[in-house]
C-alpha cells in the first residue's frame, strides 16, 4: 500500500520539497492525531448513545436537557473530567498510578493503525496485521493491572487482579477463533482478508464454513470479555467492588480509561468485521456502493449497538463460572473449530461448496433456536415452581 | 516494506505525547488543594486496616502459568495457519502432533484443578497447593 | 490553587471561559450513591422511569467520592455515621457540592428533641449549598433542588480572580 | 398446653424460682429469679413437650416510672412478686418470649435485677438468636449477661458514655466527631 | 509445601452501593475467598424506643412509619394491631378491609424493591426500572388514600386517618390487571434467566434448624422449609376469613434454603398479595372508619408482645403500659434485626460476589435493624 501515501505526497506537491521517509512520518502523525481524535469523538458518542439505549430498555427518557435531544451531554461530561481535581492518594504510588492511563490508552490505539477501513485505506498495512492487533490489544491488561496495584486500594487491587486473570484468559479463545479464519484464509493482512471475502454475502467467512461460524460465536464472546463488558464486567463490578480497578482515580484520568474502554470496543468490533462479516465489503457482489468504509462502520456499529444491548439484559457472572466458561468451554470448543477449520482448508474446491451448504445449515439451525427460545418466553406464562 | 512498522512506532509515541497533551490541558484549568483527609485511601467511608500491598492469593499465579502454556502454543500456530493451504497434508499432521502433545498438558491442569477456580459449595478447595483450610 | 484558577480579572474572554466551564460542570452533576434512610428511597424514585433525573445528566450515580462531584445526604446522619459522612466529603474530588435532602439531614427533622445519636443538621461537619424540606422530600423537590443547585454553579467564577 | 399450665409445670420443676405469674388472665407472664434464668431456658428448650426452639423477642425494660408524669403503679404483681428487698425500688428486667413450632403454643417469662449491678446469664448458647438482643440491652440497658461470648455495644459507637434507655439517662452535652465536637441536646 | 497467602481486612463499609444502606461488613478475604463477614449495625440508630416513651400512643405511628420504611403500612399495622389488643377494643370491618388492602399493597411495593435491588446486586440493571415502574403505580394509589408517597401514617388506633378517596378501587383493580402483565415480563427477563440461577442456586444455603436457632422470620424462614406465616397460623385482623396459599421452600417451589429460594418465596407472596387485594376489594361494607378512633388513647396497665406478618418476617411489638397516655415501654422485635444475625453463620468460604447476592437475598432495611 506504498500507492496511498504516494498520491497522498504527490497531491500534496511535497513530491520534491522533502525526502519521503519525511512526508510518510509527516502523513502517519496527521493520521495518528486523526485516529485519536475519532477515539474522543467515538467514546463521546457511544456514552450518549448508551445512556439513551439504556433509557430506551429501561422506559426512561434519557439526557435530553443539555444541548438539543442531549446531544451535548457527553461533551459537558468530557469537559467537566477536565477541570476536575487529580486526586492522588498519599499511600499510592505516584509513578505507576500516573502511567496506569496512558498505558491503557496505548493498548487501546495502537490497534488502530492496523485496521483496513476501507479499499486501500489503511495506516499501517502490515502483513502481519492480525497478530499485532491480539498483540497490541493485550497491552492494556497490564494497564489495568498496574491501576489495580498502585491505588493501593483493596478494592483497586481486587479489581485490578480479576481484570489480569479475565482478560489473559479470553485472550486464548479469541486467538484460537480467529486462527480459524486464518487457516481458511491464508492471509494476515486485514487488507487482504477483506479482498479474500469480496462478491456477496455468501462469500463472507462466516458462511463460508460451519467451523468458521463456531469460531465467531467464540470470538464474540471472548471478544465482549475482552473489553470488560457485562455479563463478564468482574473488573469494575460497581455493586461488588465499589468501581473496580479506577476506584482511586478522579478526573481526566478515570475518563482516559474510559475513552480506551470505548477505543477497545471500537477495536475489537473491527477484527470480528475482518474476519467473519465481510470487512468492508457490501452485501452485494462487486464493488461495496458508496465506498467501503461506510459499510465497515455500519457493521461495527451494529456489533456495538448489540454489546450495549447485552449489557442492559444480562446479570453479572462471578469469577469461578467467568473461568470455568473460558478454560472448560471455549478453549476445547475453539480447538475442534480450529481442526475442523484445518481440515476444510485441505479440501478442493467441491469441498468448499459442500461446506458452505453446511454453515447455512449451521447458521439456519442457530436462527430457528434463537427464535424458539423467545418465543417459549413471549406467551407461555411461567408455571415451573412459581404457584400460580 | 518495513516502513509501515515506522508507523506504528509514529502512533505508539503519539499516543503517549497525546495523553501527555490531555494531562497538560486538564492542568491548566483544574483546581488542585489537596488536604490531609482528602489524599487518605478510600475504604467504603472507613480508615482501612492494614495495607493492600500483600502477597494476594496464589489462583491468579497458576492462572497466568496455564495462559503462558497456550499463548507460546498459539503463537506458534499463527505462522502454521497462514502456509497451511500451501504446504497441504503433512503440515496439517504435524501440528496435530504439536496439539496432542498439548491436550496432555491440558488434561493434566484440568483434571488437577487448577481450571476450576474455587468450588461454591463451601470450604472444598480443590487446590493442592493451597495453605490447607 | 490550580495554574489559570482565579488569576484574572473579568473580560470577555474570561467571562465566556467561566461560562462555558459552570456550564459543563451543572449538567454533568454525578451523585454519589449514598443511601443513609428513607430519603435514599426517594432518590432511587428519582432516577428511576417516572421522574427519571437522568434528563440533566445527574443520573450517573458513581459509588468512588473520587469520581462524583456531588454528595446527596440522603436520611438521618447519626453521631456514629457522621465521622464517616465528614471523610467521604473530604475525599470528594474538588468542585464538590453537597445537598441536604429530607429535615433529618437539615435539622435532625423527627429526632431532633430526642434524639441523643442523632445529628442535629449535617451542615454542622459539612458546607451544605443545597436544602431540601420534606420527610421524605417528594422526587420533584428533589430534582428543584438540583436545578437550584445548577443555578448556584452557573455563577461561579473559575478563571476569573474571586471578587 | 396454654401458658399458665405451662407455668404450674416450671414451677413444679423449679419450685421458688418462679415467684409470681402476671395478669393471668390478659397474657400470663411468669417472673423467674435472675439466677435461674439459664436453667429455666434450657428447661423449656429441651423437655419434649414443651420444646421451645424460637425465642421471638428479648427485649430489657426499666421499672423506674417516668418522673414528670404521676408516679405510675408497676403491676400489681410485680410489686408483691419483686424479688429484691425492697420492692418499691425501681428495677432493670428482661423479658423473654418464647415460641415453639412443633407445639404451636407460647410462654412469656421475665426477671429483675437490682439497677446498680443488672447481671442476667446469658441464654446464647441456648438460642443463637439471643446473641443480637442481649448485647443490645447491655448496649442500652448496662445489663451484663454473664456468659455471653461477646458482650459489647451493638447500636451505639464505642465511647459512648451511659445507658440511654434507662428512665434516669442524661444525655452526653457534646460529642467528637473527627476534630469538631457537636452539641447533642436541643441547642442549635 | 502449602503456600502463605496473607488474608485481607476489607471494610464493606457504610458506603457500598449494595449494602442497602448504612450498613458496615469486616469481611477478612483471602483473595477473593471471604473467611468472615462480621456486620456492625447502628450507623442509622434514631433512637425510636426512647422517643416512644416520650410520646402517646397515637403520635408513635408516625415514627413507625419510619422504622420499615419500605413497608411503612405494615408497620402501622403491626403497632396498631398491639395496643388494640392491649385495650382489648376492636374494629369495624370496613377499617379491617382498608387496612389489609393497603398492607398488602404495601408487601406488593416492597417485594419490588426487592427485586430491584436484588437484580442490581447481580449486576442486571433492568429489572431494577421495570419493577420501580410498576411499585410508582402503588405510590401514586397510597398517594391519593393516605396523602404521602413513602411514609404514610394512615392508621389510627381504632380505625384509619381517612377512608377510601372515590373512584380508588377501580383504579386499584386495573392496576392489578395490568400488574400481572409486567410480572411475566419480569419472569422472562430475570427468573428464569440462566445467568441468575446459576449465580443463586445453591449459594448461602440456610438448613432448617438454624433459621429457626437464629429466629429468621417470614420469607427467610419460609424458604429453610418452614411453613409458617403469622397471617395465617397467629391470625389478626380479618386474615382468617380470606384464603390464600403460603409459598414454602421446598420441591414445589423448586429450590430449599438458598438465595434462588428466597427470591422465588418472594416473587410468590407477590401473586398471593394480589389475590388478597381483590378478596378484600370486592364489595366492600360501608361504615365509618374514624368513629371509634380517640385523640388520647388510655391502656390500662400491663404488657402485651403482639406480631404481625411484615414483608421481611416477624415484627413484634412488646408494649409496657403503666396505665398514663405514654408507654412506659415499646420494643420492637425488628425482622431484618434477627434476620441480618445469622449472616455471618452463613457466608463463610464463599466469594465476594456470593456474599454481595447472599446480602441482597437476606433484604434488610437498615432503619429498622438500628430503629
Amino acid at each position: 500500500m506504498q500507492g496511498m501515501y504516494e498520491t497522498l505526497l504527490a497531491a500534496l506537491g511535497a513530491e520534491r520539497v522533502v525526502p519521503f521517509s519525511v512526508g510518510f512520518a509527516a502523513l502517519v502523525v496527521v493520521f495518528a492525531l486523526f485516529a485519536a481524535i475519532m477515539g474522543a469523538v467515538v467514546a463521546l458518542i457511544m456514552v450518549l448513545a448508551e445512556r439513551k439505549i439504556s433509557a430506551d430498555i429501561q422506559e426512561r427518557i434519557g439526557p435530553n436537557r443539555v444541548g438539543p435531544m442531549g446531544f451535548f451531554q457527553t461533551v459537558a461530561d468530557a469537559v467537566k473530567l477536565l477541570t476536575k481535581e487529580n486526586v492522588l492518594p498519599r499511600k499510592a504510588d505516584s509513578i505507576l498510578h500516573y502511567c496506569a492511563p496512558t498505558l491503557v490508552f496505548t493498548g487501546g490505539l495502537l490497534p488502530v493503525a492496523a485496521i483496513a477501513w476501507s479499499n486501500g485505506i489503511v495506516v499501517a498495512d502490515l502483513n502481519i496485521g492480525v497478530l499485532y492487533v491480539v498483540g497490541t490489544a493485550s497491552l492494556g491488561v497490564i494497564g489495568r493491572l498496574m491501576a489495580g496495584w498502585a491505588s493501593n486500594n483493596k478494592w483497586s487491587l481486587l479489581g485490578g487482579m480479576r481484570a489480569a486473570g479475565q482478560m489473559i484468559s479470553y485472550e486464548i479463545p479469541n486467538s484460537i477463533a480467529i486462527l480459524s479464519v486464518i487457516v481458511l484464509a491464508g492471509t494476515l493482512n486485514l487488507q487482504e482478508l477483506s479482498e479474500a471475502q469480496k462478491g456477496g454475502i455468501h462469500q463472507w467467512f462466516v458462511f463460508r464454513s460451519p467451523f468458521a461460524f463456531v469460531a465467531c460465536l467464540i470470538c464474540l464472546v471472548s471478544s465482549l470479555a475482552e473489553v470488560n463488558r457485562t455479563p463478564f464486567d468482574l473488573p469494575e463490578a460497581e455493586s461488588e467492588l465499589v468501581s473496580g480497578y479506577h476506584t482511586e482515580y478522579s478526573g481526566i484520568r478515570w475518563a482516559i480509561f474510559m475513552m480506551s474502554e470505548y477505543i477497545g470496543m471500537v477495536v475489537v468490533n473491527a477484527v470480528a468485521v475482518a474476519l467473519f462479516f465481510g470487512g468492508w465489503n457490501g452485501g452485494l457482489p462487486g464493488e461495496p456502493l458508496l465506498g467501503g468504509w461506510i459499510w465497515y462502520l455500519l457493521k461495527i456499529a451494529a456489533l456495538m449497538y448489540c454489546q450495549v444491548w447485552v449489557r442492559f439484559v444480562l446479570p453479572r457472572l462471578r469469577i469461578d463460572q467467568l473461568m470455568s466458561l473460558c478454560w472448560k468451554n471455549l478453549v476445547p470448543l475453539g480447538f475442534l473449530a480450529l481442526l475442523g477449520a484445518s481440515v476444510q482448508a485441505l479440501l478442493g474446491p467441491t469441498g468448499q461448496h459442500v461446506m458452505m451448504v453446511a454453515a447455512w445449515l449451521t447458521f439456519g439451525g442457530f436462527v430457528t433456536l434463537l427464535f424458539a427460545a423467545v418465543l417459549k418466553t413471549r406467551h407461555v406464562p411461567a408455571q415451573d415452581g412459581i404457584p400460580r | 516494506m518495513y516502513l509501515h512498522f515506522g508507523a506504528v512506532l509514529v502512533f505508539l509515541l503519539f499516543s503517549v505525547a497525546f495523553v501527555a497533551i490531555i494531562y497538560g490541558i486538564s492542568a491548566l484549568f483544574r483546581p488542585a488543594n489537596p488536604s490531609a483527609e482528602k489524599l487518605t485511601t478510600y475504604e467504603c467511608g472507613e480508615i482501612p486496616f492494614g495495607g493492600s500491598w500483600i502477597q494476594f492469593n496464589l489462583r491468579y499465579y497458576l492462572i497466568a502459568l496455564v495462559f503462558l502454556i497456550f499463548e507460546v502454543e498459539v503463537v506458534f500456530l499463527y505462522p502454521w495457519a497462514v502456509v497451511l493451504r500451501t504446504i497441504g497434508a503433512f503440515a496439517f499432521w504435524e501440528m496435530i502432533v504439536f496439539l496432542a502433545i498439548l491436550l496432555v498438558g491440558f488434561a493434566y491442569v484440568w483434571r488437577k484443578g487448577d481450571l476450576s477456580w474455587f468450588t461454591p459449595s463451601g470450604s472444598g478447595h480443590t487446590d493442592a497447593t493451597f495453605s490447607g483450610k | 490553587m490550580g495554574i489559570l484558577e482565579e488569576r484574572f480579572d473579568p473580560n470577555i474572554v474570561t467571562t465566556t471561559v467561566d461560562a462555558f466551564l459552570d456550564w459543563a460542570r451543572k449538567s454533568s452533576l454525578w451523585p454519589m450513591g449514598f443511601g443513609l434512610a428513607c430519603c435514599a428511597i426517594e432518590m432511587m424514585a428519582t432516577s428511576m422511569s417516572r421522574y427519571d433525573l437522568d434528563r440533566f445528566g445527574a443520573s450517573v450515580f458513581r459509588s468512588s467520592p473520587r469520581q462524583s462531584d456531588l454528595l446527596i445526604v440522603s436520611g438521618t446522619v447519626t453521631l456514629k455515621m457522621a465521622s464517616r459522612v465528614k471523610r467521604l466529603y473530604d475525599q470528594m474530588a474538588e468542585p464538590r457540592y453537597v445537598i441536604s435532602m429530607g429535615s433529618c439531614a437539615n435539622t435532625g427533622g423527627p429526632y431532633w428533641e430526642h434524639g441523643y445519636h442523632v445529628l442535629k443538621g449535617v451542615d454542622r461537619i459539612i458546607p451544605v449549598d443545597v436544602y431540601i424540606a420534606g420527610c421524605p422530600p417528594r422526587p420533584e423537590a428533589l430534582i428543584d433542588g438540583v436545578l437550584q443547585l445548577q443555578k448556584k454553579i452557573a455563577q461561579q467564577r473559575v478563571v476569573r480572580k474571586a471578587v | 398446653m396454654d401458658a399458665l399450665a405451662i407455668a404450674t409445670m416450671v414451677k413444679g420443676v423449679f419450685g421458688g424460682a418462679l415467684l409470681a405469674v402476671d395478669q393471668p388472665d390478659v397474657e400470663p407472664v411468669a417472673v423467674i429469679e435472675p439466677e435461674k434464668v439459664a436453667e429455666v431456658a434450657r428447661f423449656l428448650r429441651e423437655t419434649p413437650g414443651l420444646a421451645f426452639d424460637y425465642l421471638m423477642c428479648l427485649s430489657g425494660f426499666d421499672t423506674m416510672p417516668a418522673e414528670e408524669d404521676h408516679p405510675a403503679r408497676s403491676t400489681a404483681a410485680e410489686d408483691a412478686g419483686a424479688p429484691v428487698a425492697d420492692s418499691t425500688e425501681p428495677t432493670l428486667g428482661v423479658a423473654y418470649h418464647l415460641f415453639s413450632y412443633s407445639q404451636r403454643h407460647r410462654f412469656a417469662f421475665k426477671a429483675h435485677t437490682p439497677r446498680n449491678n443488672p447481671h442476667i446469664p446469658s441464654v446464647t448458647q441456648i438460642w443463637p438468636a439471643a446473641d443480637w438482643h442481649e448485647r443490645e440491652a447491655f448496649d442500652l440497658f448496662g445489663i451484663i449477661f454473664d456468659g455471653h461470648p461477646d458482650l459489647r455495644r451493638i447500636l451505639l459507637p464505642e465511647d459512648w458514655v451511659g445507658h440511654p434507655l434507662r428512665k434516669d439517662y442524661a444525655a452526653q452535652e457534646s460529642y467528637r466527631i473527627g476534630d469538631a465536637c457537636v452539641q447533642i441536646a436541643r441547642g442549635w | 509445601m502449602p503456600f502463605k497467602t496473607e488474608e485481607m481486612l476489607l471494610n464493606v463499609g457504610p458506603q457500598h452501593p449494595s449494602t442497602h444502606g448504612v450498613l458496615h461488613l469486616e469481611v477478612t478475604t483471602d483473595g477473593e475467598l471471604v473467611t468472615n463477614a462480621e456486620p456492625t449495625i447502628g450507623y442509622l440508630h434514631r433512637c425510636f424506643e426512647k422517643y416512644a416513651e416520650t410520646l402517646t400512643y397515637q403520635q408513635i405511628i408516625p415514627y413507625t412509619d419510619r422504622l420499615d420504611y419500605l413497608s411503612s403500612m405494615n408497620n402501622n399495622f403491626g403497632f396498631v394491631v398491639a395496643v388494640e389488643k392491649l385495650m382489648g377494643i376492636s374494629v369495624c370491618e370496613r377499617a379491617e378491609r382498608i387496612r389489609v388492602i393497603m398492607a398488602e399493597l404495601n408487601r406488593i411495593a416492597s417485594h419490588l424493591m426487592f427485586i430491584g435491588s436484588f437484580s442490581n446486586d447481580l449486576g442486571a440493571m433492568t429489572p431494577f426500572l421495570w419493577c420501580f415502574r410498576d411499585r410508582e403505580e402503588i405510590l401514586k394509589i397510597f398517594e391519593e388514600v393516605s396523602g404521602a408517597r413513602l411514609l404514610y401514617n394512615y392508621y389510627r388506633i381504632g380505625g384509619l386517618a381517612a377512608d377510601l378517596t372515590p373512584g380508588i378501587e377501580d383504579r386499584i383493580h386495573s392496576f392489578l390487571n395490568q400488574f400481572e402483565a409486567h410480572m411475566l415480563e419480569l419472569d422472562d427477563l430475570f427468573t428464569r434467566n440462566a445467568i441468575v440461577i446459576a449465580r443463586l442456586k445453591g449459594v448461602g444455603m440456610i438448613p432448617r434448624e438454624t433459621a429457626i436457632a437464629y429466629g429468621l422470620s417470614g420469607p427467610m424462614l419460609r424458604a429453610s422449609g418452614v411453613d409458617w406465616d403469622c397471617r395465617r397460623d397467629e391470625p389478626y385482623s380479618i386474615y382468617p376469613s380470606l384464603r390464600f396459599e403460603v409459598p414454602v421452600g421446598g420441591e414445589k417451589l423448586g429450590a430449599l434454603g438458598d438465595c434462588y429460594a428466597r427470591y422465588l418465596v418472594r416473587r410468590a407472596e407477590i401473586d398471593q398479595s394480589v389475590s388478597l387485594v381483590r378478596q378484600c376489594l370486592t364489595d366492600i361494607p360501608p361504615g365509618d372508619v374514624k368513629e371509634q378512633v380517640k385523640r388520647n388513647v388510655r391502656p390500662p396497665v400491663g404488657e402485651v408482645y403482639v406480631r404481625t406478618e411484615n414483608p421481611r418476617g416477624e415484627i413484634g411489638f412488646y408494649l409496657r403500659s403503666d396505665g398514663s397516655t405514654k408507654p412506659s415501654r415499646v420494643k420492637v422485635r425488628a425482622p431484618s434485626f434477627c434476620n441480618m444475625s445469622v449472616f455471618n453463620r452463613i457466608s463463610k468460604d464463599i466469594l465476594v460476589a456470593d456474599m454481595i447476592a447472599i446480602l441482597g437475598s437476606v433484604d434488610i432495611v437498615l432503619g429498622e435493624i438500628d430503629r
